[in-house]
């Protein structure tokens, strides 16, 4: 059956994504208060690492886990490197500011993924457990081949070695999304029944109300925004469907399960707005948010969100049937 | 009643991420301490910002109390920074009690 | 059995409103962090909004319905004609704030709302799900009643018309209120079987802790309070009375069940205190908080919780047997 | 060691839900930028007040550095506003670094 | 089965809190939203308060309760004074600093209770609802007795004494804990029910994310500590140790059952980090928050999640056959 | 253009639970009002902390405009707390709109 087509737009997480783009256009003044987006982004990260990792502690790791773990790796790392080249040549970015948001294409969306998993899971497609290690192991490489192509050549100061190493390997979403995968691969199964009804069944109720946050933020810089141009509007729609694509035939390359390739491509075609960000701010402070972070969050996240997800896992589909 | 002494004031607005290599400066100028305030909005050359703390586009207030010569040790220090990472630097003559404090 | 005339003091949800009364009153520092409160208000509106949404899908729309619209929207709109007059004659406010005070009284509470919910449920009345419809559309008529007699004459700068009609139809509880309405309509039961945990089973437990703030602030606020006079008191606790027997009277005129028509009762009784002060500092900001948001939130929001919802429930149930 | 020029920093005590109005006098005065601080509570002729953000009764504190000429175009521009809304604006002299960007 | 000796580390309330410690030794940026850690500790003062009210509610008070009772009000005096000796003369502090450190031993921390509860429940031993009161009634004498001994002969300023009076008997956390039991024995079990889905289900799950911010605290104020030297480090272990058993041999000789006598045992042990300190710095401001917080948080904290629980336990189990 | 009036401008950083102390001092100086801002950080002789809400090891900074002569009264009803409650005071001229208010 086709739900994966049509349901994702009678999904109360959807619907809510689209109130808050709604109430953000229309210039209302709901808002969701900082600390509780900022709680309800960790509640979600740890929910989804333990998840994953109560999912492997039942399923164990085997070669396509390893494999797809290298495939996120190598993906993460290579990304960016197209990602730079269009950005200076088509959209005449400077070094630094193409390297900023080379950087956050190649690394992922923890939220996109979430939501991946919901839609997908509705429409009957299991994403494993295992990809949200991979999810995981993607956030860093492209962090560092970002900031690689940013300061070629150039002597920038970059503070202190340590902080940086700290910044990209101890990121606050990378520490939080490997530790409770961790914790979920220890408790296992049992330990998790304990703690199963704050982080599983409140998780996608709090995934709406995140996502009406999200709406309402990638609206409003949007509105605001003055530091887009076509041609980058043009690439933060570009680049999801180029890299998901990559990510969907590198899954079916590797011999991964429709689900698992779908939530690939979702996870290439996505750009990271939490964790990157942050690492730019430390080490490409002269970086622009407004161009990085209104790219990643106001055109691409919204795109994968409403289009993308489907698409992938449709192209997904198709491969396993042709 | 008690005799005050003048001190420096100097307020430093910056990225939060940055705030530590701030105070890193007014450590190494030898100053006695410095505070920081949360900041939620503003607007510059660089356009209209938020703090949106999801993305971690929020600064802070850095607030710090010295005498004026430390205070133009600070000012030379942070001055490379300044442009590069957007900071914004005001600085003036205040009244402070137990001024050998600072 | 009269389970309504008791049970309300045996329920967590009063008592733990009880204790915030209590509490402040002994000036503990017991209190509630702003975000996390601010946090409830607006998980509350949503969740009761998708409720409404989902029972409206599943009821669908008629005659009585459309009755109980217009009913709630006269009524927001008439309120505060009389309640005017009363404040300029009896308690001899000024225009501006006798104004603001009105716009309160003809508009609703939301938690208050919700709260009769609870208690008129647990008595065996359940209240139809259109009627948070109609809680949605009774907040903003009052409004612009309020203003019109506020402005009456005077040319006063009133800021930008568009700012103004933003705050009066995109003010934030009217937008998440009518949006989760109409997410709850869109998604329907199946969707909402999804959310429920959070949105359905948490309710009354965050419930008692806001209840527990508001009891906190409410009795802060009389303490700390200057501008009221034994003239305003006895208002805040007449108008209630005399609004509430309109509401249950005009229920029962348009033929609603017995449930809904003690919840038209309170939406009537109800002053607002979340939407309408917003929408006062914004455009009148001469009015004095200390009189409106002390009336509406520390005497006749504890008036309707502990008394009022009792007592029109009893009224409705008597016009349903008479 | 850095040259720095004289500007005014006006600091303006508001509700929150008027910062708008604020900030669009100040760029209508083409100051180049300013910011926005948080406030908890205080007490002045019109008695205490504390942040409820349920009920938006939160103040905030908007601060701008301009030119003195700036400034009292600013000035002149909200005081039919300072009374009936409340306003509290304090302004004095402070030293900046890179001022033509003021 | 002596699971309590080995569980504890599989449990995610444990493994959360390690991974707290691990990320800030490793100074990752991970932080929670400091209006949301206020929010889970107060959520979950009102969850134990509420379970231990409707627990006494089912088994009504006794002789047993009353001797507990005492026995916890006794403690919490009698700590403080041997405290303050060893912390004069061992640690050599001053006056002041000696008895707010006392202060805290003699106190109890809500959150290593809580703890306790969990791990010995999931080892067979479930403690009885009335320790919760005992939890409340130990809270506030040590602060008083601590205060006396700071205070000997000094005529400092103490601020006004009803402020003091406030701070020690209507201190937050006393009062929502006794003001949730209350509500809890008044709704009883029926009443519960309604709210158990957030109070209940929820608990452990919270409890997992605010153990993972204290752990995060409590190993950065190690980091950034100053004013800790060894002495106070042996002491902040030895006087877990000392009082821990001195509450297991008083649970045992007025009678309790095995598990209450755990309990009470690592009530004793426990340092309050909540209650007290914020009692200190109203009435013994020259105190330095950097040497009671940080060996209560940083060092007796941990050690008695981490091993006195289980050694206490053990202890109780032991007297219990032997 | 408006008229304004010098006045006096103190800022007392202090700790949260404190901040009653220092307002009722402000109050029986009989200065108009005050404001709280609040504060995230710092270091100092007694060395750092950061804001620990569960703990409530946070500080406010609370400021205030008056005359100087009410200023004075207020410095010195402050002094004694200064070192034993570690209070941060400085204070410095400012322009006012409404001085009359002050
Ligand atoms: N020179 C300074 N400049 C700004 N803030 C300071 C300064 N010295 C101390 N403080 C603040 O005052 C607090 C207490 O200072 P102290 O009593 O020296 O530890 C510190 O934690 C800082 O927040
Ligand atoms: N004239 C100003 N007055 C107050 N704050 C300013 C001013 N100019 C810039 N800022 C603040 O400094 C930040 C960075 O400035 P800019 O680098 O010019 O974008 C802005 O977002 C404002 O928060
Ligand atoms: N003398 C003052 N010093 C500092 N803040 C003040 C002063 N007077 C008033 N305020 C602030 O301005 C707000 C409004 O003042 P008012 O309009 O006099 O009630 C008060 O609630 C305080 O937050
Ligand atoms: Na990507
Ligand atoms: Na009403
Ligand atoms: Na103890």
């Amino acid at each position: 059956m086709d739900t994966t087509a049509f349901a994702p737009f009678a999904s109360p997480v959807i619907l809510f994504f689209l109130l808050g783009l709604l109430a953000s256009a229309l210039r209302s003044d709901l808002a969701i208060p900082e600390a509780m987006a900022k709680g309800m982004s960790l509640y979600l990260m740890a929910a989804i690492g333990l998840k994953g990792g109560v999912a492997v502690a039942k399923s164990g790791v085997n070669a396509e886990v390893a494999a797809a773990l290298l495939a996120g790796i190598a993906l993460s790392f290579a990304i960016p490197l197209l990602a730079y080249a269009v950005l200076r040549g088509f959209a005449r970015l400077d070094q630094i500011n193409a390297g900023a948001v080379a950087a956050h294409y190649g690394s992922v969306s923890v939220v996109t993924f979430v939501t991946a998993n919901e839609i997908l899971g509705a429409g009957g497609l299991v994403v494993a457990g295992f990809m949200v290690a991979v999810l995981a192991v993607m956030e860093t490489p492209a962090i560092l081949s970002g900031l690689m192509l940013a300061r070629r050549g150039s002597a920038s100061d970059r503070g202190s070695a340590g902080e940086l190493v700290r910044e990209v390997f101890l990121n606050a979403s990378v520490v939080l999304l490997l530790g409770s995968f961790a914790i979920g691969l220890i408790a296992g199964p049992r330990g998790y029944a304990e703690v199963q009804p704050l982080f599983d069944s409140g998780f996608k109720g709090v995934l709406c109300l995140f996502l009406l946050d999200m709406g309402l933020i990638a609206a409003r810089r949007l509105i605001d925004s003055r530091s887009l141009n076509l041609r980058l509007v043009i690439l933060a729609i570009a680049f999801p469907l180029f890299n998901g694509t990559m990510g969907v035939l590198a899954g079916h390359a590797i011999g991964l399960d429709t689900a698992s390739i779908a939530a690939l491509g979702v996870l290439c075609a996505s750009a990271s707005y939490i964790a990157v960000p942050a690492a730019m701010r430390l080490a490409l402070p002269q970086a622009d948010p407004g161009i990085y972070l209104t790219m990643s969050l106001s055109i691409t996240f919204p795109f994968n969100i409403l289009v993308g997800i489907s698409l992938f896992a449709g192209l997904a589909r198709w491969l396993a049937v042709s | 009643m008690i005799e005050t002494v003048i001190r420096k004031r100097i307020e430093i607005l910056v990225d939060t991420p940055l705030v530590r290599r701030v105070t890193d400066a007014i450590d190494s100028a030898e100053i006695t301490g410095w505070t920081v305030l949360p900041v939620t909005s503003g607007r510059g050359h660089e356009g209209r910002w938020r703090e949106e703390r999801v993305m971690g586009t929020d600064k802070s207030l850095v607030l710090t109390i010295s005498s004026s010569e430390k205070a133009d040790v600070l000012v030379d220090a942070l001055a490379p920074m300044l442009t590069s990472h957007g900071l914004l630097l005001t600085m003036w003559n205040v009244e402070v009690i137990r001024g050998e404090r600072f």
